[in-house]
């Protein structure tokens, strides 16, 4: 019986669609979980997809953490439960201090919608085992205004201590990008960060759409690999296994 | 003309005398009171009437295949098979984007889509075709820059990407910038829902955005009155869009259809309140009341003729059976939508505005609408055709431009780091292309594609318009911008299902003006007759033009088509080393209006290239036959720049040079950047030329082998009676060879659109 | 020459539609939040100017809000001094 | 009940980046002004609050300020009553 594998449906999200797609490819049952739902039905694992969840004129991501539903993620993450959050689910996640760290206007203020290459730092992770290798460079789009990673000088480098950067923009040959190569890191992330996890591990955040780069006819498959990781990971956690990383503190 | 104080209110309304005569007739003899007269106004605007073009437009083709819903309906609609339909529809929002470029686009973008999802459909695409003066001029820059992030920040926040539209540079929009915006949309064939308003007893249900004083008078007197800069009476309160409301707008529209739940649907866009109230009740027969008090409003004490014309966007009006009014609201509320019941389907054919039961209107639904006034005005061509291309286009070599003579390289150089050919990476990366999952080609490489999730199938658009042609000649311009958008869609191996349009023209009560939009109107009744597509819908904008002049007659097209198997999709780019480089068609004299003529200027002799509408159908039936029986490993048309910058183009997006023999019969400027018409550059895998050159012929249709794809240079050699001697004859000095590295090509083609506008920092 | 702060503050005119203002009474309800009405949300920039006096620097923020900072049609603006003078 | 009108005033941390400031400076040549500096781009909010006196809607401004309308990573705010006292 295939893993009930959440999406949580914030009035203004406009992935979920896509993203119920990919985890039905992935071979997860999928579930649109409403923003306004205190509860998250019994599901194996929570995604929160892109989109604008309230408009998000103020701040990216800012208003959907006081919905119903992000209580009970908060609530399901706490106690190990496993969350991934794409592009404005990263921005909501950074909001709800779920994982580390800000998301700011992209450096040259202009929103980007466009393909760019990540690697994963580990492949010892929930989101990332299925993954071929660390380091190889994925190809998938972003469409963002505000993917600028930031956090202070020391919180970087606890993040870099304890793992916790998960992908990083590479270029196209799988070098890491510079803060100001506009190519390979167009939003001018900090320490090109593109995703990280929380201290728990079973909470990850990343700007670029996986969700979007699961099919060859759509140009890409690379970012199928992240949706089986939770998938599969999902249905370990629901066999009964604990789902957390295995080497995070 | 006399001072405001003592103009009569129907002349500051922008009604003439005449009109206001006809509305007396319409009122069986009586004055119309003030709200009457505002509700006439916008109803009887050129925006919202199409007075001046309705007679042109009852002339264009609207039958085909699978037509299930025409002009005259939000959108068009046209039967895919498996019980899905595609609805879609292009319109302007030129003058608005003048005023305030960011919110002009935007809430451009807001209302086709509220044109497709009232259909139904969910919308899952848009196309923007932009046009503008001079990059190289601040004011320019700062209306490129705002409508570029008024589109995207609009559709990206909806969620429906923006796969493709088009940017133009041409002097004559100097003071008129052209947005028209396309959208797409999908539906399933039994959800299709028509914006009447059926049974007498029925509720008007209003939901969205509250009612504000946005745009009052937008419709009646921006959309037809020439627009001046600093004229602050013809300035309306700038209308905002709201994207995140949008949203909610469509998801709550949609599930009402889906549970069936309204009885008609019509969004709320120019003529706000009046106008969907007008449209409903008229296409059913009926009339409408509405109550005015319970229109809920954003603002206090609004006059009752700003809530009744008020464009406010973000607004949706519902015919609901009264039983279904609670559920209706359901739906709404959930959606963090503001609903109400703001009046109620009559039987008595008006259109009446009630206040605590004091009757403050009542005015025949028709006689806003289907009997609105007509003018049948007066068209005549100028005295001498001007043979040139359009108004402020160098007629003479300019200096900072490639002259005749120059080495055919740097010519192609220049063109493509031209600003109406270099890459458009700069404007579309702005855009989210990708969202929705069904992105198979996005902007950049000719017509978009997307596949339909749970079939083959894969939907095909493009939009093309070519106002360069059009100066010289309306009728050729319109039928070669039809020619050009459905060979797009034919040469990815798609059908061309059908044709929406937007009509930008000027002055209809300038003989010359209307004469160039009917002249635009038969060249693309006669095109889509030809080509044997239906037009399904489109839009008209009149009176573009600044106090510099007219615009260009600009026929903007959209061609949606339809590709049954995705994986047979053939692409521009060249696709392997080794492939056999085939042009389809020839070649006809005449560089007027081509992209080598605006930047080298036009010879006295140039005429413009002809089209022969046979052998267009002819080229595209045979490409697409072609790519069905996967001959064809890359297939690109001949357009702007002719036939080098599109060897260019096949080679930079195939990351592949190529050597070719081009046989000469006249100029080599001609043979080189020449854009005449139904012209194809393919490449064959070599075993298969022989099949290509067969079936060619059982088509009719010319193909010649040029060469072959691979190296890290362009080389174009001119061989024949036209390479040497006739192109000095001719007046041409262009060289006869052409050599070029792939790296200069590119770095070119990269930059052009930065350098030119400024924003590469 | 001296150096004057100020702050010139950005909203929205009264009648034009302010989405961010209605995001933000949108989520009251999700704070918990009562009793909050008419929010209008707009942009404040802060800068330094050089100039022999205020009245100088005044005119150069002057400028600056009217031609860059602020969007007539449906903005409107105000200066505010905030000291910070050095 | 008596209305407050409030002013929240959002700007960047000092060492955040902040590339609108960054924009703005670097559009100053265009316009030929001289002697601007230290261009700081943020927020401005007002709103009007019910209560039973200042302090009372002070409380509440202070908690939308802090929960909602800035993030203390990187933005710090400062509460200004604008009067308009019903
Ligand atoms: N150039 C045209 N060719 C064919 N149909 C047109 C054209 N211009 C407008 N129409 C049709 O007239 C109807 C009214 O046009 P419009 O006012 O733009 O629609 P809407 O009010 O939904 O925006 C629409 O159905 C449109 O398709
Ligand atoms: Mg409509």
């Amino acid at each position: 019986m295939p893993v009930r594998v959440g999406v949580v449906v914030f009035p203004g999200s406009n992935c979920d669609r896509d993203t119920l797609h990919a985890l039905d490819l992935a071979g997860a049952e999928p579930v649109a979980l409403w923003h306004e739902s205190a509860t998250l039905d019994g599901v194996a694992a929570v995604i929160l997809p892109g989109g604008f969840a309230y408009g998000d004129y103020l701040r990216a991501g800012v208003i959907a953490r006081f919905s119903p539903v992000m209580r009970a993620v908060a609530a399901f993450a706490d106690d190990g439960g496993l969350v991934l959050g794409i592009c404005n689910g990263f921005q909501v996640l950074a909001e709800a201090g779920l994982v580390p760290g800000a998301l700011l206007r992209n450096r040259q203020l202009r929103f980007l919608g466009r393909d760019v290459h990540i690697a994963a730092e580990r492949l010892d992770t929930p989101f990332t085992h299925a993954l071929a290798a660390a380091g190889r460079p994925l190809r998938m789009p972003i469409a963002h205004g505000e993917g600028c990673y930031f956090a202070d000088d020391s919180t970087l480098d606890a993040l870099e201590a304890d793992r916790q950067v998960l992908f990083r923009y590479v270029s196209a040959a799988g070098e890491r990008a510079g803060e100001d190569d506009r190519d390979a890191n167009p939003n001018g992330s900090l320490r090109a960060i593109a995703g990280v996890l929380n201290a728990g591990g079973n909470v990850a955040g990343l700007m670029p759409h996986p969700e979007r780069a699961s099919e060859s006819i759509l140009g890409s498959d690379a970012g199928a690999g992240i949706i089986r990781s939770l998938v599969d990971s999902a249905a370990h956690a629901a066999a009964g296994g604990r789902a957390v990383a295995v080497g995070a503190r | 003309m006399p001072a405001l104080g003592i103009d009569p209110l129907h002349r500051r309304l922008g009604l003439t005398d005449d009109e206001l005569r006809a509305i007396h007739e319409r009122l069986g003899g009586r004055e119309p009171n003030d709200l009457e007269l505002a509700m006439f106004s916008v109803m009887w605007s050129e925006h919202c009437s199409y007075k001046s073009s309705k007679p042109l437009l009852r002339t264009l083709p609207t039958a085909g295949d699978g037509v299930v819903a025409g002009p005259g309906e939000n959108a068009g609609v046209i039967s895919l098979g498996d019980g899905l339909a595609v609805a879609f529809k292009i319109e302007s929002h030129n003058h608005p984007s003048a005023v305030e470029p960011y919110q002009g686009a935007a809430t451009g973008v807001g209302g086709i889509l509220r044109d497709i999802f009232t259909m139904g459909a969910r919308p899952i695409a848009v196309l923007d075709a932009l046009r503008f003066g001079d990059p190289g001029d601040v004011h320019t820059r700062h209306l490129v820059d705002g409508v570029v992030r008024g589109v995207g920040g609009y559709g990206n926040c909806v969620g429906i990407p923006t796969v493709g539209g088009e940017l133009v540079f041409d002097p004559s929009y100097q003071g008129n910038p052209l947005v028209n915006v396309m959208a797409i949309g999908l539906l399933d064939e039994r959800r299709l829902t028509l914006a009447a308003a059926p049974g007498p007893g029925n509720l008007v249900v209003l939901f969205g955005s509250t009612t504000g004083r946005d745009g009052i008078g937008g419709a009646s007197v921006l959309a037809s009155a020439t627009f001046t800069h600093d004229d602050p009476l013809k300035r309306p309160s700038v209308q905002v869009g709201d994207p995140f409301a949008e949203k909610l707008l469509i998801e709550a529209s949609l599930e009402l259809i889906d549970r069936g739940l309204v009885e008609g649907l019509q969004d709320l866009g120019a003529g706000g309140i009046t106008c969907a109230t007008s449209e409903t009740a008229d296409r059913a027969g009926t009339g409408i009341a509405v109550d005015l008090d319970a229109i809920p409003r954003r603002e206090p004490d609004m006059e009752p003729f700003e809530v009744m014309i008020s464009e406010s966007q973000e607004r949706m009006c519902a015919i609901v059976r009264p039983d279904r009014w609670e559920a209706v609201r359901e739906v709404c509320e959930r959606w963090g939508l503001p609903v109400a019941v703001i009046g109620r389907v009559t039987d008595d054919g008006d259109i009446t505005v009630e206040r605590d039961a004091t009757e403050l209107a009542r005015v025949p639904a028709a006689s806003l609408t289907s009997d609105a006034i007509v003018h049948e005005r007066l068209g005549r061509a100028p005295e001498h055709r001007r043979n040139a291309p359009a108004p402020g286009v160098p007629l003479s070599p300019s200096d900072r431009l490639p002259e005749r003579g120059m080495d055919p390289g740097a010519v192609l150089l220049v063109l493509v780091g031209s600003p109406n050919l270099a890459s458009r990476r700069a404007v579309f990366e702005q855009y989210d292309s990708t969202v929705g999952a069904d992105t198979v080609v996005g902007p950049g490489h000719g017509a978009a594609v997307l596949r339909i999730k749970g079939t083959t199938k894969a939907i095909v658009a493009s939009t093309d318009g070519n106002q360069a042609v059009s100066a010289i000649d309306p009728y050729a311009g319109a039928a070669m911008s039809v020619a050009e958008a459905t060979r797009n869609v034919s040469i990815t191996g798609a059908r061309p299902l059908g044709v929406t349009n937007c009509l930008n023209y000027g002055d209809p009560t300038r003989p010359e003006a209307f004469w160039q939009l009917s002249e635009g109107v038969r060249g693309l009744g006669d095109a889509c007759r030809a080509l044997g597509v239906p037009v399904t819908g489109g839009n008209v904008s009149l009176y573009n033009e600044s106090p510099a002049g007219s615009i260009a007659p600009t026929p903007e097209i959209g061609v949606v088509g339809l590709l049954d198997d995705v994986n047979a999709l053939v692409g521009p780019a060249f696709a392997a080393d080794g492939d056999t480089i085939v042009l389809v068609g020839t070649a006809t004299p005449g560089l007027s209006g081509s992209a080598y003529a605006a930047l080298a200027g036009t010879a006295a002799e140039d005429g413009l290239p002809s089209l022969d509408l046979a052998r267009e159908a002819a080229v595209q039936a045979f490409i697409r036959e072609a790519i069905g029986r996967g001959l064809v490993a890359s297939a690109q048309d001949v357009a702007g720049g002719g036939l080098a910058v599109a060897l260019a183009e096949c080679a930079m997006w195939g990351g592949r040079g190529a050597a070719v023999r081009v046989p000469t019969a006249m100029s080599p400027a001609v043979e080189l950047f020449g854009e005449s018409p139904s012209r194809i550059v393919v490449t064959v895998t070599p075993r298969f030329v022989p099949a290509l050159v067969l079936l060619a012929r059982q088509h009719g249709v010319p193909v010649e082998t040029l060469g072959s794809v691979g190296g890290d240079r362009l080389v174009i050699q001119l061989v024949g009676s036209g390479a040497t001697g006739a192109s000095e004859e001719r007046g041409s000095t262009v060289a006869d060879e052409l050599d070029v590295p792939m790296t200069a090509l590119r770095h070119a083609w990269d930059n052009g659109l930065t350098r030119a506008l400024g924003w590469e920092d | 020459m001296t150096s004057y702060r100020f702050a010139v503050n950005v909203t929205p005119k009264p009648g034009i539609l302010d989405p961010q203002g209605r995001a933000v009474e949108g989520s009251l309800d999700h704070l918990g939040i009562e009793g909050v009405r008419s929010v209008r949300v707009g942009r404040r920039v802060e800068l330094t100017v050089e100039a022999a006096d205020e009245t100088a620097a005044r005119v150069v923020v002057e400028r600056l809000a009217s031609e860059l900072l602020a969007n007539p049609l449906i903005e409107s603006y105000a200066i505010e001094a905030i000291g910070a003078v050095t």
